[in-house]
């Protein structure tokens, strides 16, 4: 890439560089403590930017370094390289401990999403307590999916981009061990012996596994 | 086991749960049925795929049993697990009867060795997310956001929470509203008696109780119904009086009504 | 300057190579949350480190980039180049939340949706303001909807699609009814006074009927 400096601010069509459109991405990221969406940062800058393939360059440009540009679900944003966390340590922000129900709670949702009430029960073969949703919602780690189509029509619970964030996954399909534990069929929603008809598991129009439809994006 | 009845909270039961869970945590601090069956499942010392689900129900009515000589309490979950396990073992023990309805013994234990296999998935799952580098931890975010060009524009906002609470708090609110009568297409049973004893006084043959039905309240069938019950009150009411008589020739023929002569 | 994958991340006399070095000034001064000095930088990295030195490649590594290393009296900090400060002006948005009764009328219509203005009045019990109409039709989280079918045809109001984007539903459907609001530590369970069987007061948990009519847009 040639020079920032040789290239004037905006061409005579208007549209500026790439390399320009990269700094732009650039500057935006790096004031954003939340990750941005291309679309987002597209709106702000000049029309007939492509903030796409600008975030691509800014990517390439910064592996290796010492902040990386990362993918956050549909956005972006900009965090330290996890090997330079012992430098932080005053940046610590010390998070409430979560109890191990709330964590394995969260993990169920993750992997199984979208997750109904009744099937985290069944996994955990407790039920689910009150405080532990609510810890977890308002952590901004989960929130409220489609309802399902099964009698009674419950909610649904799925993770959100703060837990992709926070949890340094581009997406949900990064989820460490999700295929391995699909291809063992440990994602799969399978219904208690006698309980085939009538039960919920049938009338599954989201099909048989779990995240399915939350990776349709 | 715990699916069904829990499905989809139908109330009743949170503060069953925070009692149940009280005394789950005095089980040995073991999460539930299925939490003390992993438990115990490890002491096989074999791949959760080939564990004996015939010794794990014995060692968990082992442990039960125990759990009750020592007068420990065990929260009713646990005494439904071990209902079910005395069940299977009985089960997968006796020689199948080909009469009887429902899934073999077989088919419980294979499930229930795939309930335990997923639960320690979800656990290995769970440690290994919580392991990894995380923001604010391992890996952080700008520390200094920049306020350049500040534009100064005010937005509103709401969170899903707001917006669930304030939907709580109206309708908890309705509960507390006092019981008040929300029809208004109600023709009074005093009403009525005012009417007819101003009425029955003129005529002294039998009519149909019909006929003694207000002015506009006889097209509309909400208005018709409540108005023939409050006339029929009345002329009850007037029959106690011994001021008129009434008479039905069958079930569901009309009634009549007369002035006493 | 070298690539930074060649170099290993320790020289074998324990000192750190300069380039990542830069990496761990990079790294802090984008977490920290105010300008570091060099010393206070040097006070964290490993024995020997030279801060001021890194600082130095690192302010000539951001020339002419979207963001640049600046001193401020005498410590060192990542700010916006400042031709870009144009970007930032969506950035600082004050936000402030929703009045009571907006954030009650806006739930109203959305669970009761179509909602007539007297069915909000009649649920909250007090006239509603034009204002608050005016706000929530201004941020365009609520809509006209058809017209009641009933003596003075009131209008109805519906939430529209900025709402569920907003608030990450994916249709009004999607809302937790009463019994899961109170499921999820939303709702206390309090029987109100002299109302024996306290539970029972939500049979119609969806919000009544309403609901039903609605999406058909």
């Amino acid at each position: 890439m040639s020079s920032l400096h040789d290239t004037p601010p905006a061409t005579l069509f208007g549209i500026p560089p790439m390399a320009e459109q990269e700094r732009m991405v650039e500057a935006m990221l790096f004031a954003s403590a939340e990750p941005l969406t291309a679309a987002a940062m597209a709106a702000r800058m000049p029309e007939g930017c492509d903030a796409d393939e600008a975030v691509q360059h800014l990517r390439r440009r910064y592996q290796g370094r010492g902040v990386n540009v990362v993918r956050v679900g549909e956005a972006w944003a900009i965090r330290t390289a996890p090997d330079l966390g012992f430098l932080m340590h005053e940046e610590i922000v010390e998070t409430r401990k979560l109890s191990r129900a709330a964590i394995e709670t969260l993990a169920i949702i993750a992997y199984h999403q979208p997750a109904t009430r009744a099937e985290i029960e069944e996994i955990r073969g407790v039920a689910l307590s009150r405080g532990t949703v609510d810890q977890l919602l308002e952590l901004d780690w989960i929130r409220f999916g489609r309802r399902r189509n099964t009698p009674g029509r419950p909610v649904t619970f799925v993770v959100t981009q703060a837990f992709l964030d926070h949890f340094g996954l581009e997406s949900a399909h990064d989820l460490p061990g999700l295929s391995e534990l699909r291809a063992a069929g440990l994602l799969d929603r399978r219904p208690p012996p006698g309980h085939g008809q009538g039960g919920e598991a049938d009338e599954d129009e989201d099909g048989p596994t779990g995240q399915s439809e939350l990776f349709e994006d | 086991m715990s699916e069904e009845p829990l499905h989809d909270d139908a109330t009743p039961a949170v503060a069953e749960r925070m009692a149940a869970e009280a005394l789950i945590v005095d089980v040995d601090g073991y999460e539930g049925p299925l939490d003390l069956l992993l438990t115990l499942s490890r002491s096989q010392k074999v791949d959760l795929r080939r564990v004996s689900v015939l010794q794990l129900a014995e060692q968990y009515l082992a442990f039960v049993e125990h759990a009750r000589s020592l007068r420990i309490e065990l929260a009713a979950d646990y005494l439904v697990m071990a209902a079910w396990l005395a069940y299977l073992k009985s089960r997968l023990l006796l020689p199948p009867d080909p009469a009887e309805e429902g899934p073999s013994g077989a088919e419980m234990a294979a499930h229930l060795a795939f309930q335990l296999e997923r639960l320690q998935a979800m656990r290995d799952a769970a440690g290994r997310l919580m392991g990894r580098d995380r923001l604010g931890r391992d890996v952080f975010a700008r520390g200094m956001p920049e306020d350049v060009g500040r534009s100064r524009e005010l937005r509103l906002d709401a969170t899903l929470l707001d917006l669930m609470r304030a939907y709580a708090r109206l309708r908890t609110r309705d509960e507390f509203r006092p019981y008040a009568f929300d029809r208004t297409e109600i023709y009074s049973p005093e009403a009525a008696l005012e009417r007819m004893r101003n009425l029955i006084g003129a005529q002294g043959d039998w009519a149909r109780l019909e006929s003694y039905l207000p002015e506009g309240w006889r097209a509309d069938a909400r208005r018709r119904r409540s108005a023939t019950a409050a006339t029929f009150a009345a002329a009850l009411e007037l029959v106690k009086a011994g001021s008129v008589e009434l008479r039905q020739q069958g079930s569901f023929a009309p009634i009549e009504i007369r002035r006493r002569p």
